[in-house]
């Protein structure tokens, strides 16, 4: 599958909104959260992404918003005529009360840790994680400390 | 001769190894043998006997003799064959490895890298200790068998270090247990680890004198 | 012997760092695994929020221990994607020859750690005598050791130092003999291939799924690096390939992950030489750095252990409003109880080994 | 002269000079209870009082021949696998003893690194025993504190037991029993039951699994061990090593070379060696302490000088385990110059633990699985190819009279 067609056929899929393309074979997508397992499905079944480079929470204050990274490693899409390996970013936004999504980790194993770790350290619950515990932090640590409202105690002056 | 000083009789944790069930002199005495007032249990004649030695050895002055031969021997083992233990936790512990490559060759020094925690006389914390961390470490630090010496080696293990401002990292290793020797760097290099195990032997030399005979 | 939970870690000699491996084992056969981690974690993400851009080349410097410059590296492209920083050609030329003997130096460290797994001391003692080589060469335009903070935002941190060709050639030389030697110690020897070959094996299809990348997805036949697939630095005009081992069709064993790497460094050898050929003369610094940077950029390179991504959101401070770091082996770990699964206890450091663990960019 | 002969003049002079008057002077003191000491001193004025004098100085001396030994094999042992590894080893010299010097006469102390540091390192070998005594002894809290203490007992007190029981040459030999070899051998298997006891009673799963494997290991690697022992009972028709090594002293081959056993038992051989590495568990075969994946083997949790007794006690199996070798298949003693042929023994001995020394620093460990396929799948034949060939040399011997000079023993 080429590039292009790619773009064509995202468009017409429901839920996706400004689509953009960030570098030659990056494609930067807007996703509801609604539709976004449907959506992600269809990315690694009939669009070839088989692999999740990264899930990543951001605290916008907010909103919390979730960047997916998705990748294209075995060459299937081709971008042009270059070598180069087709990626995907997807974002999320969430709402700040409900931080949850569906998860993503029966689609992709890698995804699993991704999600643990967003879980950990921002605090954002994936519905459907077969094993949703903290991943870096120890047990029983109180708060998600990459969230902008997480005060902790630093001895010294800032720079 | 006063059998009931303390200073004479010693430290009883000492004397744990040798059979007898308490240390208490008085409980001994009280629940005394039964029958026969000659017959001793054979934890009372271990102590009996471990006592006689030692007051005999402290009465006639062998103890100094003994003492003063044998310190400077044991702490001349100690001190010249540190064994670490196989422990790693970040770039100090690469640096740690490479000084054991030919061409820093720590082994010159008699190191034995040692897996196992109570086969190990230093523990080198060599890294940015977590909160996450910070009690399996001390468990290590338990674990190992006395005498037992702690190197902080980096700046992370010293302070914090780069991660002065972290929300999981511990400034610095002696907030939790005893250190001995401080090797600044970030990361350590090998020329320095060697150093620091060479100021590890002048500590033992000056400040630890080996045991024998040592109850109290 | 029943079923028991055997807990690895996070001192055990296996580890190479500080995790948790508990595997349930049968008698001698794996039934099940458990990772853990976070006993590293130092929050680097956190911490680099209230540092400036510029400033966090010293957190990537430590983020992996075995490759300091090729994180920073990955750093800093971003940084230059986020502000729109032209790089020059000369600086590109010396960022790719760094990246590539801090590779050399990587894989040796992996190489002398893998072989103490199989029982091999002597092995690990060789190649880090030659990667202490690779670090001397590093320190010289660098100035330390170990970590080398020479990547800059807008080009490098100086000029390369005079007659450091002559002296990399001497080296390149002398490891080139060396590898040929170590064929017969290690990959031509009965027992090495005994204990590496037919272990650990996953396919390429399952390796993608779980998020497997670098030299353990290339060992499964698979024609993927980020330096040819998304392009940085000058590594298009350099003349170089992509190596790829198979140990059948379509799946790895621990002895095609060892021997992509080894092939890797040979190739790594050729690139610096084309690097040295080619190289212009030029400023090694962008005459225009921003301080400030809004929106959001990222990067993905080719680790020594795989794909490494950055992703940086700017808010229009001097600082990054959000900073996340993609690890390849935060993946790879996780998906460890895939690949251990069925083979005996003997076989975890020969598999957990092969894969090239680094837990200070696991942990971040 | 032989040991014997020498242990029991000293014998005989140290009862008549010392022990007998000193119990004399005892029975005289307080007449009415001259017990035991009279009987003492009779006993040792008899002839077996100082035979067991003698026995006893016998055993010690080769104690002591073994335990100087020990230390040189692991001084070289760490300076061989240094040399391997392109570095230098231990280099604690003796000028070190300076400082010692300086602490015992308590003067101020001075300071000199380098100089410490510029030996060969052979008495860090004592550093680190002397060490391992001032250390704590540490007893697990869930530990089975009676096998604990057993484990080392039995595993250290059986490999001791191994430096008596073979000679050094006919003449310098602590026993001599007829069965020499077998004696030996079972002293051999005592161990597998140290190993496992403190694997089990350590309450720690490495050293659980440490001590099963060492068991399973053990056993399976004894029966193509004997039986590759078997050819060379088979030729000598003796299970004494003074008999086996007299017959390979005697057997010749062409041209009048000398014909030691592993010449015409090549397989014997090697499968000897492969066992016999397997038995003391050095590199390739040392699974049950597989430092990568069970951290220290069934050692983990031991300490101290138990630990340290531990180590010494390999290298004591591995001092012994050559020497069987050289016994069976080396021609002993042995050697075609005028040498002493304790220095021939000790010579053929130390190239066998240097060749092990090579094979420790230059091969991976092998795994489980693949030891025991190897023992039982590949070994075991071919020892028992061994038995065949040996037997069938045996019954055409007559024919081949005038080119091979076999000892007749069938």
């Amino acid at each position: 599958m080429n590039f292009k067609d790619l773009q064509k056929e995202l468009k017409a899929i429901k839920g996706v909104s400004n689509l953009s393309l960030i570098r030659k074979n990056v494609i930067k997508i807007d996703l509801e959260k609604a539709v976004s397992k449907a959506c992600f499905t269809k990315l690694k079944e009939d669009f070839y992404f088989e692999h999740c480079s990264l899930i990543t929470a951001v605290d916008n204050q907010p909103d919390f918003e979730l960047v997916y990274h998705l990748s294209c490693l075995s060459g299937e899409l081709t971008v042009d005529d270059t070598k180069m390996s087709a990626m995907i970013e997807i974002h999320i936004h969430l709402k700040r009360d409900s931080p949850s999504i569906d998860s993503v980790s029966d689609l992709w194993f890698g995804a699993n840790w991704h999600e643990r770790e967003a879980f950990d350290l921002m605090g954002i619950y994936f519905i459907g994680h077969p094993d949703l515990r903290r991943v870096l932090l120890p047990e029983g640590f109180a708060g998600h400390p990459l969230r902008k409202d997480y005060v902790y105690e630093i001895h010294e002056e800032e720079w | 001769m006063d059998m009931s000083s303390k200073g004479i009789r010693g430290n009883p944790e000492l004397r744990r190894g040798l059979g007898s069930k308490t240390t208490d002199r008085e409980k001994i005495m009280e629940d005394g043998p039964a029958g026969d007032w000659l017959a001793l249990r054979s934890d009372q004649l271990l102590k009996w006997i471990d006592d006689a030695v030692y007051n005999a050895s402290e009465a006639t002055g062998m103890r100094e003799v003994v003492d003063r031969v044998t310190r400077p021997i044991f702490n001349f083992a100690q001190r010249f064959s540190p064994h670490p233990l196989h422990f790693g936790i970040m770039c100090c512990a690469i640096e740690m490895g490479q000084a054991s490559a030919p061409d820093h060759d720590i082994d010159r020094l008699g190191l034995v890298y040692r897996s196992s925690p109570r086969q190990c006389d230093v523990l080198i914390v060599n890294g940015p200790v977590c909160e996450k961390l910070r009690p399996k470490l001390k468990t290590l630090y338990e674990q190992m068998p006395e005498p037992k010496w702690v190197i902080a080696m980096g700046e992370c293990a010293i302070s914090g270090g780069p991660y002065w401002d972290s929300y999981s990292v511990v400034a610095g290793a002696d907030t939790f247990m005893p250190v001995d020797v401080y090797i600044p760097g970030c990361p350590v290099r090998p020329e320095a680890l060697m150093h620091g195990f060479l100021t590890l032997q002048k500590k033992i030399r000056e400040k630890e004198p080996g045991m024998f005979l040592r109850r109290d | 012997m029943a079923e028991m939970w055997i807990s690895m870690g996070p001192q055990h000699p296996m580890t190479h760092g500080l995790w948790t491996l508990k595997v349930k084992v049968d008698g001698e056969t794996i039934v099940d695994a458990d990772p853990e981690l976070g006993y590293l974690h130092r929050s680097v993400e956190k911490m680099g929020e209230r540092r400036k851009y510029f400033m966090n080349t010293t957190l990537t410097d430590r983020l992996c221990y075995a490759s300091s410059t090729t994180w920073t590296h990955s750093y800093v492209l971003a940084v230059e994607e986020l502000m729109e920083v032209e790089v020059p050609t000369r600086a590109q030329y010396i960022r790719t020859i760094m990246l590539e003997l801090q590779r050399l130096a990587s894989h040796l460290m992996w190489a002398g750690a893998y072989m103490p797994d199989l029982g091999h001391i002597t092995g690990a003692l060789y190649f880090w005598r030659d990667r202490e080589l690779f670090l001397n060469l590093l320190e010289l335009p660098s100035g330390s050791r170990l970590l080398y903070n020479y990547m800059r935002i807008g080009g490098v941190k100086r000029d390369l130092p005079d007659g450091f060709e002559q002296k990399t050639e001497r080296i390149l030389k002398l490891f080139e003999q060396r590898l040929d030697e170590y064929a017969d110690l290690f990959e031509n020897s009965k027992i090495f291939r005994m204990r590496t070959e037919d272990v650990g094996k996953f396919t390429g299809t399952q390796a993608m799924n779980m998020g497997i990348t670098g030299p353990n997805l290339r060992g499964c036949g698979i024609k993927h690096d980020l330096r040819v697939e998304d392009t940085y630095e000058i590594y298009e005009e350099v003349d170089w390939d992509i190596c790829t081992r198979e140990a059948g069709p379509g799946y790895s064993d621990c002895f095609s992950r060892y021997m992509v790497r080894i092939d890797e460094m040979k190739e790594s050898v050729r690139i610096i030489r084309d690097c040295f050929k080619k190289m212009p003369q030029g400023p090694t610094m962008s005459s225009r750095v921003p301080v400030r940077a809004s929106g959001e950029a990222f990067r993905r390179t080719e680790d020594s252990r795989g794909e490494a991504l950055m992703y940086l959101v700017g808010d229009g401070s001097d600082r990054p409003y959000r900073w996340k770091i993609k690890s390849p082996m935060f993946t790879t770990i996780s998906a460890c109880p895939h690949y251990l699964k069925g083979y005996k206890l003997a076989d975890i450091p020969a598999i957990m080994g092969s894969i090239d663990i680094c837990i200070g960019e696991t942990d971040k | 002269m032989t040991l014997f002969g020498l242990c029991k003049t000293m014998a005989e002079l140290t009862a008549e000079k010392f022990i007998v008057p000193i119990l004399e002077f005892q029975r005289n003191l307080f007449p009415p209870f001259s017990y035991p000491a009279g009987d003492l001193a009779d006993w040792f004025a008899s002839e077996g009082g100082i035979v067991t004098l003698a026995w006893i100085y016998a055993v010690n001396i080769a104690f002591a021949v073994g335990m100087t030994n020990l230390i040189l094999v692991i001084h070289l042992e760490r300076k061989i696998a240094a040399r391997i590894q392109d570095r230098r080893g231990p280099m604690l010299s003796l000028r070190a003893f300076r400082e010692l010097g300086e602490d015992l006469a308590g003067e101020a102390p001075t300071w000199r690194f380098k100089g410490n540091y510029s030996g060969i390192g052979i008495i860090q070998n004592m550093a680190d025993g002397i060490k391992a005594i001032t250390k704590e002894l540490i007893i697990p809290n869930k530990a089975d504190k009676f096998l604990f203490s057993m484990g080392p007992i039995i595993f250290i007190s059986s490999s001791v037991f191994l430096l008596v029981l073979f000679p050094l040459s006919d003449r310098f030999a602590a026993s001599a029993a007829p069965a020499g070899l077998m004696v030996i051998m079972a002293a051999f298997s005592i161990a597998p039951i140290g190993v496992l006891t403190s694997g089990w009673a350590s309450n720690n799963k490495y050293s659980m699994i440490g001590g099963m494997r060492s068991a399973a290991q053990l056993m399976s690697y004894e029966i193509p061990l004997l039986l590759s022992m078997a050819g060379v009972f088979l030729l000598a028709g003796s299970y004494n090593p003074v008999d086996i090594v007299e017959q390979q002293r005697e057997a010749t081959w062409l041209f009048g070379l000398p014909m030691w056993n592993f010449i015409p038992q090549f397989i014997g051989f090697i499968v000897f060696m492969i066992c016999i590495l397997a038995e003391v568990e050095r590199v390739p075969f040392d699974l049950p302490e597989a430092e990568a994946e069970l951290v220290e083997g069934w050692t983990t949790e031991y300490s101290g000088i138990r630990y340290m007794l531990f180590l010494a006690a390999e290298y004591i199996r591995g001092f012994a385990g050559a020497a069987v070798a050289t016994i069976l298949f080396l021609g002993g003693w042995a050697g075609p110059w005028p040498v002493p042929p304790e220095i021939w023994f000790l010579l053929k001995v130390y190239l066998i633990i240097i060749f092990w020394i090579f094979i420790r620093w230059t091969v991976p460990r092998i795994r489980t699985d693949q030891i025991l396929e190897l023992g039982w799948k590949k070994l075991l034949p071919l020892s028992l190819i061994n038995i065949l060939i040996v037997i069938f040399m045996v019954e055409i011997y007559p024919y081949f009279d005038d080119i091979v000079n076999l000892p007749e023993v069938f």
